[in-house]
């Protein structure tokens, strides 16, 4: 789908160039192309912008969910891994990805440059822009990972895991969808994953799961009893602010998977990515008031999120009417997906549910209701058509089978190397912080400073702080030192 | 002297406040304390998990006054404090041997709540 | 370099005017015609993204003027409200103001659908942009009702509300003026609209007071005798992050409001939204300076507002000059408007006055400034052109006069579907919670768990939290416990 | 209006196809011209959006870094200063920028309108694009500007430099390089600044030298011994979000410089961008570190912004490997600036290092990396190419010089003409608070009212606030008043 | 009566908490103080200065009790609060002269920690 | 022993530590109060309505000494806390029966202030 929309047009552009007429018109053919190339590169560069924000959203989601002394943790964390794996898929995690070698990983591309072949194309403008959409992509991938690993893990842990996560692991699994890989031909048909509902989503997902069981619960997350007991976290405003600029970001991540404007596919991709959405928090909204007989602020946040996951992989590949079914699932599969998994492992965030369950719930519902109209030459529709419409019942659930086998594919490769990776990290500089680093908190602990100053520090200790009786504005005179006591008493 | 320590619902403290004032008492100190007594704790809930909370958000006054005018400053608090509620709290009172005023470093029963007509600032 | 990448690229394309021509030029006609429509789309396209994002502005704004206790109830509200309004747009609303059916309602594109006929046309990738375009300006005017509504309706209030307004109230309103409804033709001229200073903020504006009346104050607003009372809202900062992101956002609610790039028109309308903004800003300020000899931060926030309000709908079609005057004029009034409805009615965010009268303002503005040039077919130019240019000055001030129409008929039909809405809630399931639950606030009453939680339960109730002496990061070493005490004072 | 726009575009279009031959392609030449320019300045309007959110990331860098009781005036401060620069701008600033006049100074575009002509060409909608494209420029400068005043300066000093700025001293040092004037031609060869690391960071940077050099620094910054001491800002979060949305932003001040989408070199310009900030982090970061044993987060933040200022002239003029070098240098002179000028200068968010040095630096890195491929006609590349590669030794170290030029002259210019409207100010209404005033914080004392009140203001005197016993979502029922205390206690 | 007050380690304080509600002694109140005793302070770093701070955060316990039981409610305290290093803080036993409890206005011993049966809510 | 309960400025508290340790009192405890005395209230404005604020923060020292160290104490908090000006605050002395050091259950005077030249860390 992807690539093939812009070689689809650029193709009957230059199926114009063969009709006969003069050589103007054939020179306008030529720059009508140019234009178009440029418009499509210009929405990439849209959604290139929109992905980049979404670290933004990671970041508020995280802090959200996070103690008062876990907070400035998240921002340095944040800023840093976006720096590794920003220089880790330059150098070498887009030529793995790339479109080029062998079933299992890319071979050019590596310290990307301009001018240089890759797949016999010299890189370019619009070569760069796909490169640097593929880097934002594999750093959102990233930024779920950490989401179980709050409060607790070494700031050291999180650098080298991003170097590797970047430079191989997000790399291989996107090769294998998106760069030709074998996912792209299982028994003859592609995985189909519009936006990467499996791709990024589950991958990262997997990733903190196999940093979860390497790094353990906070301390105190479950009485001596073994009862999970709730940390709240320090602010549902950052965790909304992180959730409405994931919402916004994800229309640059799923319209902008259009790779152009060909056809306006990329109105009904957001569309269908609003339409989830929402329904994952209305179900999301409705589970959880069924359970406590309240909405939980953070669950309805998690189920927008689950619905946009949801719709990842299906938002290119279906229509308008199942947007909100496959959203509602996710809504609802994420509030079940956090208490169960409460109970064994301490997610704060609640990564592994609304981005774990609800990317393996995405990916499958491309097989259940992906629409003839859209879906991948090679695929079958969903396994709906095959019931209601009259596709083969047969080949759709074969598509179906396509999309399990590839979020099991996805699993094991990630979950493999990503649980060397933390092993080997646990096994040299380890994993976790002290018992002491972690009751007073990673800010102070690991960053010198709290992240909230004056929440810590007794403000007679602050320099330059005292409570000097306030002269408000509008006071008729500004005496100097203790006489503006008399003055603001007047 | 006496000091009156008196542990209250917050809602409670605006009435006494001016009260007092009015009758010439102008100087005490309040401090968010957290109590627990017979009240039960709260009981929230946050992503299905449940956290108990067994101590509640109260008001400590503190009050220096001459011995004779403690009675006046405990009836001001009883009643305005009292609801007939489990959680209305205490008044405690405690000896005090000394009292000075910083600004002046005098010592004894004058400092602690009467003016002279000048001091009062405008 | 800049200039001359636009110039070599005219001076190419103008080289080949000189080549001649041919039927080869027809087909080349019709690519040149797909492409002009995909950039308008996605231009479309990024407008959406950024009025999505206004969402967040008015999640901040909100959350800022909420006491803490509060806070967390937004965030709930805001995607619950999105949610609903998403779902009932696309079932119902859309087809509701769509431009077809009869004067007062549509009838075409109830769950919209690829390929469905709206109007003779089939539903495609363009028509999905300005449907979902469409459906993200409803969510804005629903945003905009919940300001006047803080701190103690029932949550529930919201849901239902949202569905009435997202699927009936809104859609029968921009039929009316943008669905060639009754206001498109009033006694021969059109109501001119560009943006929706009345249809999408007075329409919000009207149904937060229709809810305030029935709603009353916050407890503990009114003194005693009868004086209103400072409720301070928590948060200055986050109230500015709201500003900025709306005042960001806006560009894509008015410049978005072109449907496309042709003439460029759409950077008209952004200067003209950035200059009134800005006057709206020095207006306000300068009003508050002058009665407090203070800048009230709130009020220079809600002087952008108005400002912003303000130009909504004259940005496509007034000259630039006019436009710091339009704006000025909004801060001025949104000042006094805080003031004077302040005695009478608690509304926390000032809503009534930044989009009720600004909107009336700016929808009146209109038939004060619009300009020949810009102005709708069929429409008259400003009073001001009769005036001092050589317009009739009949024909504008009946301009006028059908701009006040459109403000009357607006404020009528929502004010009235609105208040019985909110009544039929009251009678039945209770608009208001109660006294205890506003006490104790939102976010712990309906939520279950305050929205700031260190904020409220003491540090050694909350799980895992202690005062551990920390060891601050660079310390000599980190030992078990408490021994880490001893370390620390080394 | 609305519709009909896109209509009407469709409609002239469909006329061509009815054009015979030639005729017919000429037209159709003319339309793809007119399409392309289209394109370029959807592109410029993504990037205004882009530069005007950098307000907001900018005014969370402050706040973050400032402490509570100052955290309103920051809001206060950014909107005003964005309204009065925004004025100023259009009715002289651009004027002054504009290609127009002699070497010093522009003579045309003063009240920007449509149909001025500027340079002989009439004002239409892709030249209100670009000069709202230097408004939000300049905007940004000034927001610079602040970084280091704050906490202590009076509230009428910002105003007033703000339209000085804006009309005079940013678009002087703007027509210099961009418009023609001296710095266009040094000795034959130009001032290579593709998007303003001296235009408009060290522009912005030397105002808030010459501001602070008035103003001195901070109460108890210096302990009486003159070592300086810690003031933390209170939130790190918020100087996270600052830095994010500046990252996000500068997509748009960077790549948008290009002023459209030929050649698609927009995204060369933003992959060197993402480069340069993810360097920039690793840099300051590493450098933190080796100092303290600790990440500090401020640090951090400091780094990406060095990183993104210091490619910010680069960016459109250098090889993607240059890019990771000019930012890690960016990275590890942010540190070493704040250290050391954290000696003399009270400089709370290191402006002065990350917008001076690194824009000194980003300035001098064109003339030691600049690519023979990307530079402007008359320039010679980087150094680097004349030591390693083909060019001239002496034409590249000239280049250097010339770059150095532009870095003295925009000081010299920017520092006198800064520091006299400083002076002025000082001189007449005063430049700072009193020590009441900065005691007590700018919040109360310029504005009235505390920026976070219930962080000041004792509960028991807050309106309507008490800490009545919460009765948490699905409890069994709600009671009236004091007996709800009961209930909960079930 | 007598009113104890103990500085102690906030982490000290569920368990001191638990144990007097079981052994009958529900009512005390908390507030957070900040002590300095023979802790050395923090040292913080931030861009490149430091800040030292002096005081630790430490918890207040005050509890009236008949005089009875005094030494019941001391060992409890002693029990938990003990960590055998540096900081674990002081207890201190003041005299009382009068206690009342607000809900009802009763004074005397009985007012302090005793409920009948009936008076304890579900 | 005596207790000393001092309120002062916020400003005032790091001088008062520092003199107390130089002479050998290193254990005092501090806390967030408000008070009202003759201060008057603070009026700020907000979005054109008004807001009166009744009291002001001040700190609270608490310091238990020997009865022989009571007047260094108090002396050394004049000393530093007094400007002249209304809003200085007060000091009161209190009687204190029995004080305990919980790191050792030791009790009696000597738990208060002194320290064993070993027992201080480093
Ligand atoms: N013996 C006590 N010592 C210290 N504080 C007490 C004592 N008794 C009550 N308090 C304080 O008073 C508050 C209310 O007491 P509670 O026993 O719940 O109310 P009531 O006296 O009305 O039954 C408690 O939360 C606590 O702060
Ligand atoms: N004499 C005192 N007066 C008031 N508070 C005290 C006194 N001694 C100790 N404290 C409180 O107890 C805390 C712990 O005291 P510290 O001397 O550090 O421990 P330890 O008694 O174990 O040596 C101090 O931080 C302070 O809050
Ligand atoms: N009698 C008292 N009881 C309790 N606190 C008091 C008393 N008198 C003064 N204070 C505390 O001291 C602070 C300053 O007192 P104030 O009367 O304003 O100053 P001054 O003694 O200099 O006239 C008050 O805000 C209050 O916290």
């Amino acid at each position: 789908m992807k690539k093939r929309v812009g070689l689809g047009a650029a193709m009957a552009l230059a199926a114009l160039l063969i009709m006969p007429g003069s050589a103007l018109a054939q020179g306008q053919a030529a720059a009508v192309d140019v234009i178009k190339g440029e418009l499509d590169i210009t929405w990439v560069m849209v959604a290139c912008v929109l992905v980049l924000f979404m670290q933004a959203g990671f970041l508020f989601l995280e802090i959200g969910f996070s103690r008062q002394k876990n907070v400035g943790a998240g921002v340095a964390k944040v800023l840093v891994n976006l720096g590794v794996v920003t220089l880790a898929w330059w150098a070498v995690g887009f030529g793995i990805s790339s479109l080029t070698g062998n079933k299992l990983f890319g071979t050019e591309g590596f310290f990307f440059h301009h001018g240089q072949e890759i797949g016999g194309v010299a890189v370019g403008g619009s070569e760069t822009a796909l490169m640097l959409f593929g880097m934002l992509f594999c750093a959102v991938s990233l930024a779920i990972v950490w989401g179980t690993t709050l409060e607790r893990i070494k700031f050291a842990a999180y650098a080298i895991y991003a170097a590797v996560f970047g430079a191989i692991i997000y790399p291989l699994i996107a090769h294998g969808v998106y760069g030709g890989g074998l996912l792209a031909d299982v028994g003859g048909r592609p995985v189909m994953d519009f936006a990467g509902s499996s791709v990024v989503h589950l991958t990262g997902a997997v990733g903190a799961f196999a940093a979860l069981l390497l790094l353990g619960p906070r301390l105190g997350k479950y009485a001596p009893d073994g009862r999970p007991r709730a940390i709240p976290g320090h602010s549902m405003p950052l965790v909304g602010l992180g959730v409405m600029i994931l919402w916004v970001g994800w229309y640059g991540f799923n319209a902008g998977s259009t790779f152009g404007t060909s056809g306006n596919l990329m109105a009904e991709v957001a569309l269908n990515t609003q339409l989830a959405a929402a329904a994952g928090v209305l179900g999301a909204s409705a589970v959880s008031y069924m359970k406590t007989k309240s909405v939980d602020v953070g669950m309805a946040g998690n189920g927008a999120i689950a619905g946009l996951v949801a719709i990842t992989a299906p938002s290119g590949y279906v229509e308008f009417w199942a947007a909100p079914i496959i959203g509602l699932v996710g809504g609802v599969i994420v509030v079940y997906g956090v208490y169960a998994i409460d109970r064994y492992l301490d997610d704060p965030v609640g990564a592994l549910s609304a981005h774990g369950l609800a990317g393996i719930w995405g990916t499958l519902a491309v097989g259940l209701f992906g629409s003839e109209r859209l879906i991948l030459d090679g695929a079958a529709p969903g396994v709906w058509y095959g019931i209601f419409g009259d596709a083969s019942l047969g080949a759709t659930i074969g598509q179906l089978a396509v999309q399990a086998v590839g979020v099991a594919a996805t699993f094991t490769v990630v979950f493999g190397l990503s649980y060397a990776t933390f092993f080997a990290i646990k096994r040299t500089i380890g994993l976790r912080v002290s018992e002491d680093e972690e009751q007073a908190g990673l800010d102070i602990s690991s960053h010198g400073m709290y992240g909230l100053p004056e929440a810590f520090i007794p403000p007679e200790e602050y320099p330059g702080a005292d409570h000097r009786i306030p002269t408000p504005a509008g006071s008729p005179a500004r005496a100097p030192a203790v006489a503006a006591d008399r003055l603001s008493e007047a | 002297m006496k000091k009156i320590e008196a542990f209250i619902r917050h809602e409670a403290f605006e009435p006494i406040r001016a009260e007092l004032l009015e009758k010439g008492f102008p100087s005490l100190s309040i401090g968010e304390v957290k109590g627990s007594g017979r009240q039960k704790g709260i009981v929230e809930s946050y992503r299905g998990s449940r956290l108990t909370v067994n101590v509640r958000p109260k008001l400590k006054i503190e009050c220096v006054v001459e011995d004779r005018d403690k009675s006046v400053v405990v009836e001001t608090i009883l009643k305005h404090a009292r609801t007939g509620d489990v959680g209305d709290g205490k008044i405690f009172v405690i000896d005090v041997e000394e009292a000075i005023r910083i600004r002046t470093g005098e010592e004894g029963d004058d400092v602690l709540q009467a003016h002279a007509e000048s001091e009062i600032p405008g």
